[in-house]
């Protein structure tokens, strides 16, 4: 009997058409892009082992995972924040045994759990990104309450959201990325896409690297 | 003076220059028969039916503010008997029949309006809970009527069929629900009351209860003195728990703030009340022309008569859901009142375990419909020391033994009743 | 509302869910540990039911469920609807300076 | 995607466009003067009102337009529909309300002084009929004698049922102001946040100075302006600031704003709501000045700026003055007429009288004379002119009486002359007049800073309230502070904005205030001319005078009651120009000092708010957030039919061409499970991932029954209860590691039962080494379920993976390896009661596990199934599900009680054993069939002992779930039912009134089908 196909499919399938959206105009004012084929694990220390936790991540990425709110740049992976004594490790998808080899650097002192699919990862950026944001996230995203580097855990259209600001996009304009759970992702895409209408919007997918 | 359209027209002959007080202004006796803590809806009606019914006529109504400044002056005037458990179904239907006669009774309009409610259901599991709920009503002798979409199309037009986020799949009514003019209640029970004997007493605070060696409560310490009493009766709902810490008791209660909003008046649009099944978001219009709306607790213990923002949208999110035509009217007002919130949805109105004492409280959502009904039993208790045979389940000690009255399920957990 | 996560800093009230009263402490009771169930269920009743409600400051547990889905123990005003401290539950994460001591 | 139509056009009407068109500029404008004021002549627009085409400037409101137009009557009262004209110039208006544009975008109750004029605009008058000027309602005065305060509650209560049929629709019809559009609003509206340190509320030359002194400062400043211009007054008044002209000095003070990068001016937005921690509210009204907004824009915008600290300077409303005739349109605040003369060059009359008891008012007397317009006359009850006035007097020989204006003759058109009685004398004389500008005094804008249940502050000196008991964090500047002053409010502004910086820590120096002329403000309080007209105290509602002291005599008292009572105060424009002359009223009337009388407390919004702008993008379709499956794109391809349930988007069955109903597609899919195989996606089940060392001990806590002792790869059914003995939650957990359980709970609770698992791991058990991830959307999760599930999987999996029932037993876990590479988990449960499987894969593989599952299954005719057959089955099975765990039911009333663990506490074991919990009569779950085997069940239905009447003692329980069996050939269900284990067998009768059904019926076992569970086991 033959193997069966595998094919991946986005949470955005439907939701996500590549392209120019809202007013139109020479530059569009807001980007909008899935990242596909993320790894996604969280890590949570086990009870009083936050220390021994921060030293495994240190050997195995080369940095300490974030101890507040933030997002910390390594060669592979970024460590972001998601709540007392646990982060999330965001890497570009590669072999299946991804998940496996991360659990083995951690293994008796932090619980770990696989959420490449359990989050879509969408970036913002572009001149008008922090308007857009303005109305659906609570947060001060200006420069000064959120510089590069900084993360949140917060809502969006009351469902949680990770959100940190990554590198400065090409243009110049800051960057947020965005991780929400995937079952909501259809129906948040409309959400940001209507928010960022009125600026004009370019949206695409990617995949990670 | 009995009121009449002759009286008010002999009236208008002179300027108006011939009305009196609607009800007098005693200074407090030194001793009553029965104290009633609360001058709101539910403390003159209890008064009211004291005189009337069992002939106690040596009562005085003890109000902190002027009488009707708690939430039987903040609420959304809404009556109805639409409970599906024993002990909620009787007793508010015996609220009900006695809504429908109560400007007679009173000699009062308190503008009793059956313009009927309808629930509206959004799921088969919704559906099947109000058909429960309704047969429940039709099997103790309340009119209900479950409709499907169709037929809710019929009495409401105007809802959003085409693009909702939860189809509108029919609604539960009961067309002899409606409105009530809730600062008229409060007057027409004042001045009935007054009329009987019943002193109110205005600007008068509760302080401290008086006990005798017994422990046995004997009367009230107030900012006006002290006043004996034979029996006290705390009808005092949103302060319940410290009126009661007086007296030492704690109570299966907590204390939130529940909003509610008004439009600017607008030619008449909506004919009853309407329920949104699948958010927090009810609606009626007054007499006066303003869309009286409201939804869902904003969740935290307060007595600050005052919410926050996220529950003021979440309710015209759900407005805009169904009703996407009033996205123009503007809201005018915005209140907040003090819940009553007992531990399983429902009132208590029992003797308390200290002799002398009576409790009517814990009224969640239910305190206006049940203002007169509430008077009514409360006297019953306090007249005759054990419970109308309608209130009979409102114990105190259901929490203990294990016999809550929950309709929606939600257990010992005020902020979701 | 604004509520300041010690973890997260100050968020708006819509993050977080309300439970209720602090105070009140799961009653300790060993099974088949000889005690009257009378004795353990008022013991429960009192936990589950009974409530000071007070108007005042407060002990309340708050649910940062829109954020980092931690336990909160706040003080906060029932009156003016303000907060004087909030403090982490004990097990939400390592022990922190600010960690409620139940 | 917006949602909503961008294409709709006006629906006006072709005479009222023909109307416009043809309106030739400026011809209409009679009252128009010929200065510049603040309006564009350049740019002249058409609008009409009711009907009759005009002409007005860029730069107009609606009012002024109407004032330039020389229109006087605008509206109708409320309760005696009489003529009323533009009152003021601002947001305070209680007069002025008209129906704005047609069709769907008609919005009733606008003020026309806050409505910019655009090109096309269309407004109507409203409240009469058939016309404005021929009101047949206005017959209502006729009535006036009877329709006083209070009247309804005396009478319409002969006959009793007249009142719903004849009284009530009578006065509902009359109520109401506009009529409200009966479409969906086809305009957007968005909700924003906005940050910052200083909030600056209100442009004016306090708030001005304000911002500047807090932006200069350093700190993040948010000015907000609900007027289109900066400026406040200063549009209206002009003056000298710092040596300059007051516009000149607007001018460089805005330009020094806009340089500031930390300064944001936000015009056109009105701030209406103080809430808790720093939390304000403001609408922005993008789009109100254009016909319709443009494609991709809003309406208007919600905003809630966070502030650490804010300044209000929303400045005074000045205050008519309460006398015979004073609702005439032409009758008109001073400061309003100043605003229309100095900012829109239109002027309100061409005779215009002055009545003023303070200072200030007289500002009016020079505004107009330097209009080049006539006044009539000068009446202020104080005996002398005041002192900076005197010159005035004498360059313009005005007439000035001693005295108080006691009548105002007029028709619909307005006032045709006042009556003035003299003060020492008390004789009066009649003088002839088209407009007279009033002046009482002025209010302090105290509504924000009172929002939080704070206490004005009575000032004798000014006669007026000032801010008492601000909010944390609220600083009150300028004339919204009392000070009346241009100097005083530049002066407090600045140094409130200093302060308010300083306090959120900028560090930069906020400069020199402004110098301006700090003016002496005398007042001669005066709240009624008493006489034997009409006093109007409330224009829009109506409330006279006569009406506060008739609700005085009948002990109406305090003020909250006067204003119930009277409904003073309660339209549109909250008593802003009512409510205090209302209470100085009834302290007169009972002797009382006005602090002692007191005010009634303030509320949101300080101005109404459209409803749809709470909403903003949530409604409609978008009201709630959804959710999509892993398989969802794969089951809209497939046909089927989906179902909300709570956010979740679900397949509910998938029709085939041919069949006739729901019931036929979900009969089959029922068969063609229990005859062969199918599956149906459940990943919305949730799903945690429970992990570390106490993980077993944490469950063993929060379920009723062991899961410590459960064998790793292996899987069970758990129960949870609330702390008060009521069942929670069910599901089955599994055992993949010594330190991982992957627990499901239902699709409703997951989110609760989530949140309940922190409260036990973060405050209960904080001592044990437990950690909880949702994983719910990580998995697409399948149920496999009929007899051939085995072969289906077998041909799915690699050939090394043994699913036999000694490889893979009944409740058994593990991870297995699909052809192609993919690692899945596989569970052997089941909740069909056949031979089934779930398998979970990552959500990616969701599509292609369904594509899959459907190739591997061909041989044997799978069949994808949706949620009412996943129904069905369970009730055949008799498991419980959403209609029985309803919050009142116990484990043992689901016939679940001997699952309670004796040996271990557990959340909800105490409470679970009260007497009413455990008493023999409790309504438990059962089976429940017809007896005639056509009958349909429905759920709802209650059960009655046969033979008995039905009725509250006899009302036994109800049918809670069911549905028609194809393999019993019946419609069955469950129910609770009082005793109903030791009934079985027993003949009961169904009672559905509401459906008109009465029928009998069989308690039998809830297991209707394989009670053996002979087929999951095979």
């Amino acid at each position: 009997m033959a193997d069966f196909s595998w094919n991946t499919q986005s949470a955005l399938e439907k939701a996500l058409v590549p392209g120019r959206h809202g007013v139109a105009g020479t530059q569009a004012g807001v980007t909008l892009e899935e990242v596909r084929d993320i790894s996604l694990v969280q890590v949570m220390a086990r009870r009083g082992r936050a220390a021994e936790t921060a030293k495994a991540a240190k050997k195995l990425f080369g940095i300490e995972p974030p101890r507040a709110p933030g997002a910390a740049v390594a060669r592979n992976a970024t460590l972001i924040w998601s709540g007392p004594d646990q982060f999330i490790v965001f890497s570009a998808r590669q072999a299946d045994g991804q998940f496996a080899k991360v659990s083995k650097a951690f293994a008796g002192i932090a619980s770990l759990s696989d959420q490449s699919d359990g989050r879509c990862l969408i970036r913002i950026g572009g001149p008008r990104a922090r308007q857009a944001l303005a109305k659906f996230c609570s947060l001060d995203l200006d420069d000064k309450a959120f510089p590069l580097g900084a993360a949140a855990t917060t809502s969006i259209d009351h469902t949680a959201m990770n959100i940190w600001r990554g590198a400065d996009g090409t243009d110049g304009h800051a960057v947020f990325n965005m991780l929400v759970f995937t079952s909501f992702a259809d129906s948040l895409w409309h959400t940001i896409l209507d928010s960022s209408l009125e600026y004009g919007v370019q949206a695409s997918s990617a995949h990670a690297a | 003076m009995k009121y009449s359209i002759f009286s008010l027209a002999k009236a208008a002959l002179s300027g108006h220059k011939g009305w009196t007080r609607a009800w007098r202004d005693p200074a407090p006796k030194s001793r009553y028969d029965v104290v009633i803590i609360g001058g709101g809806g539910h403390g003159l009606a209890t008064a009211y039916f004291l005189a009337r019914e069992y002939g106690i006529r040596n009562v005085a109504v003890l109000e902190k503010g002027w009488i009707g400044s708690g939430n039987a002056g903040r609420n959304t005037t809404i009556i109805r008997s639409n409970y599906g458990l024993p002990g909620n179904t009787g007793f508010y239907e015996l609220s009900m029949k006695l809504w429908e006669r109560m400007e007679q009774d009173l000699n009062y309009n308190t503008m009793v309006s059956q313009r009927g409610i309808i629930n509206l259901y959004h799921s088969d599991a919704q559906r099947d809970a109000f058909a429960r709920r309704g047969n429940t009503m039709r099997i103790n002798g309340i009119d209900a009527e479950l409709l499907d979409a169709e037929q809710i199309r019929k009495e409401l037009p105007f809802l959003n069929y085409n693009n909702a986020r939860f189809p509108i799949m029919g609604g539960l009514l009961q067309r002899r629900a409606g409105t009530a003019r809730h600062d008229a209640v409060v007057w027409g029970y004042a001045r009935a009351a007054n009329d009987r004997g019943v002193d109110i007493i205005q600007n008068c605070e509760v302080t401290g209860f008086v006990r005798d060696a017994n422990g046995r409560v004997t009367g009230v310490e107030t900012s006006r003195g002290r006043i004996g009493a034979g029996k006290v009766g705390m009808a005092v709902a949103g302060s319940s728990s410290r009126v009661a810490a007086m007296a030492g008791l704690r109570l299966p209660i907590e204390s939130h703030v529940l909003q509610a909003f008004v439009s600017e008046a607008i030619k008449p649009l909506i004919p009853g009340v309407i329920t949104f099944g699948a958010g927090h978001f009810y609606v009626s219009q007054s007499d006066k022309g303003g869309l009286v709306f409201g939804g869902d607790l904003d969740g935290y213990n307060s007595y600050a008569q005052r919410g926050n923002m996220p529950v003021m949208e979440d309710v015209c999110e759900g407005g805009m859901a169904i009703m996407p035509m009033i996205g123009r009217v503007r809201m005018l007002r915005q209140w907040g009142g003090i819940m009553d919130m007992s531990m399983d949805g429902s009132p208590i109105i029992d003797k308390s375990p200290i002799d002398g004492l009576y409790l009517n409280a814990g009224w969640c959502y239910g305190g206006f419909k049940a203002t007169p009904a509430s008077g009514l039993v409360f006297a019953h208790l306090l007249a005759r020391d054990e419970p109308h045979s309608e209130a009979a389940l409102f114990r105190l000690d259901r929490f203990r033994r294990g016999a809550m009255i929950d309709e929606k399920g939600q257990g010992a957990q005020p902020n979701l009743h | 509302m604004r509520i300041a996560c010690p973890f997260c800093g100050e968020r708006e009230n819509g993050e977080f869910t309300y439970l209720g009263d602090a105070s009140p402490k799961r009653p300790n009771f060993a099974v088949d540990g000889g005690e009257s169930p009378e004795r353990v269920e008022d013991a429960f009743h009192d936990y589950v039911y009974l409530r000071d409600n007070l108007a005042g400051v407060m002990r309340e547990y708050w649910y940062h469920g829109g954020g980092c889905r931690s336990w909160l123990v706040a003080e906060r005003n029932t009156v003016t609807h303000e907060f004087v401290s909030v403090t982490a539950a004990p097990g939400a994460g390592a022990a922190l300076a600010a960690q409620a001591g139940e | 995607m917006s949602g909503y139509s961008r294409s709709e056009p006006l629906a006006r009407t072709a005479r009222e466009e023909a109307n416009i068109r043809t309106a030739v500029t400026s011809a209409s404008q009679s009252h128009r003067l010929p200065g510049d004021g603040m309006i564009d002549r350049r740019s002249p627009l058409r609008f009409s009102f009711d009907g009759k085409a005009m002409t007005g400037f860029v730069g107009d409101t609606l009012a002024s337009a109407l004032v330039a137009n020389g229109v006087k009557l605008v509206a109708r009262s409320f309760k005696y529909h009489r003529p009323r004209g533009i009152v003021t110039a601002g947001s305070e208006e209680p007069s002025a309300l008209v129906e704005m544009r047609t069709g769907a975008r008609r919005e009733p109750n606008t003020r026309a002084t806050t409505q910019e004029l655009y090109d096309g605009l269309i407004a109507n008058s409203q409240n009469r009929w058939p016309s404005l000027r021929h009101d047949l309602m206005s017959i209502n005065q006729l009535f006036a004698p009877i329709f006083v305060a209070g009247f309804y509650y005396k009478t319409f209560m002969w006959p009793a049922k007249f009142w719903e049929s004849i009284y009530e629709p009578m006065i509902r019809r009359a109520a109401g102001l506009g009529k409200s559009a009966e479409l969906p609003d086809p305009d957007h509206y968005d909700k924003a946040w906005a940050h910052c340190d200083v909030l600056v509320v209100g442009g004016g030359p306090a708030g001005l100075s304000a911002a500047l002194a807090a932006g200069r400062a350093g700190s993040r400043v948010i000015l907000v302006e609900e007027d289109t211009l900066l400026g406040g007054r200063l549009l209206s008044d002009g003056g000298e600031i710092d040596g300059m002209d007051a516009r000149e000095w607007l001018r460089s003070t805005t330009r020094e704003l806009v340089s500031l990068p930390n300064v944001r001016i936000m015009t056109r937005t009105a701030l209406f709501g103080v809430y808790d921690g720093g939390t304000y509210a403001a609408l922005e009204r993008v789009s109100d000045n254009v016909a319709m907004p443009d494609r991709h824009q809003v309406r208007q915008r919600l905003w809630r700026i966070v502030a650490r600290r804010s300044v209000v300077t929303a400045g005074a409303i000045e205050r008519p003055i309460v006398f015979p005739g004073n609702d005439r349109p032409g009758v008109m605040m001073a400061s309003a007429v100043r605003t229309y003369v100095n900012r829109f060059a239109a002027l309100p009359g061409k005779r215009l009288a002055l009545f003023t008891n303070n200072d200030d008012g007289w500002r009016t007397a020079e505004t107009i004379q330097r209009a080049g317009a006539h006044i009539v006359a000068v009446i202020d009850p104080r005996r002398e002119v005041p002192a900076q006035h005197r010159r005035l007097v004498d360059t313009y020989d005005l007439r000035v009486l001693a005295g108080v204006v006691s009548d105002v003759k007029g028709g619909v058109d307005g006032v045709r002359s006042i009556v003035v009685t003299n003060n020492r004398n008390g004789q009066t004389q009649r003088i002839e007049a088209d407009c007279l500008a009033v002046s009482g005094g002025w209010n302090p804008n105290v509504g924000l800073s009172c929002f939080h249940r704070g206490k004005p502050i009575w000032r004798e000196d000014i006669a007026a309230f000032v801010p008492g008991g601000a909010p944390e964090g609220m600083a009150t500047a300028g004339a919204a502070n009392g000070e009346l002053s241009l100097g005083a409010c530049l002066r407090d502004g600045h140094s409130a904005g200093a302060k308010a910086a300083a306090e959120c820590g900028a560090a930069g120096k906020p400069g020199e205030a402004s110098k301006a002329d700090e003016e002496g403000y005398g007042i001669a309080p005066l709240w009624h001319v008493k006489g034997k007209g009409k006093a109007f105290v409330d224009f829009q509602h109506d409330v006279t005078a006569s009406d506060v002291t008739l609700a005085q005599r009948e002990g109406f008292e305090s003020v909250e009651h006067l204003k119930r009572y009277t409904t003073l105060g309660m339209a549109t424009d909250q008593g802003k120009t009512s409510n205090i002359n209302g209470l100085a009223i009834m302290a007169e009337a009972t002797g009382r000092t006005i602090p002692e009388t007191g005010t009634t407390i303030y509320r949101p919004p300080y101005a109404p708010v459209a409803i749809g702008a709470f909403a903003g993008h949530h409604r409609e379709e978008n009201f709630h957030a959804w959710r999509l499956t892993p398989s969802h794109h794969w089951a809209a391809k497939q046909g089927a039919v989906f179902v909300d349930t709570g956010l979740w988007k679900r397949a509910q069955w998938y029709p085939r061409a041919g069949e006739k109903d729901w019931l036929e597609s979900v009969s089959r899919e029922v068969l063609a499970v229990r005859n062969g195989v199918g599956f149906c996606d459940v990943s919305t089940l949730g799903k945690v991932d429970v992990r570390g060392a106490d993980a077993g001990v944490f469950l063993d806590r929060v379920y009723i029954n062991a899961f410590s002792s459960l064998a790793v790869g292996k899987a069970r059914y758990g129960l949870m209860l609330r702390e008060d003995g009521i069942v929670m939650d069910d599901g089955t957990t599994s055992r993949l590691a010594e330190d991982h359980y992957f627990l499901t709970t239902t699709t409703a609770k997951a989110g609760p039962v989530m949140q309940h698992l922190e409260f036990c791991r973060q405050i209960l058990f904080p001592d044990l080494d437990v950690q909880l991830t949702s994983a719910t959307d990580q998995w697409a999760q399948f149920s496999i379920a009929g007899p051939n599930t085995r072969k289906l999987l077998q041909a799915l999996v690699d050939p090394s993976e043994d699913l036999t029932n000694e490889g893979f037993p009944f409740m058994g876990v593990r991870e297995v390896k699909l052809r192609g590479g993919v690692i899945a988990r596989l569970f052997r449960i089941s909740f069909s009661g056949e031979m089934a499987f779930e398998i979970s894969v990552p959500a990616r593989y969701g599509a292609a596990m369904a594509e899959n599952l459907m190739i591997a299954g061909k041989p044997y005719g799978v069949t994808p199934y949706g949620t009412e057959a996943l129904g069905v089955m369970r009730i055949e099975k008799g498991h419980v599900a959403g209609p029985e765990l309803n919050g009142t039911t116990t484990a043992d009333d689901l016939g679940l009680g001997k699952m309670m663990s004796k040996k271990k506490d557990f959340i909800g074991r105490v409470m679970a054993g009260r007497e009413a919990l455990v008493a023999p009569n409790r309504q438990v779950v059962v089976g429940v069939k017809p007896t005639d085997k056509a009958r349909r069940l429905r759920s709802g239905a209650h059960v009655v002992p046969r033979g008995e009447i039905p009725g509250p003692k006899t009302d036994q329980g109800y049918v809670t779930s069911v549905c028609f069996s194809p393999v019993l050939d019946q419609w069955i269900g469950l129910g609770l039912v009082e005793r109903g284990r030791e009934r079985i067998g027993e003949i009961v009768r169904i009672h559905d009134p509401l459906r008109s059904e009465d029928y009998e019926a069989e308690i039998c076992s809830p297991v209707f089908y394989d009670p053996e569970g002979v087929r999951q086991r095979g």
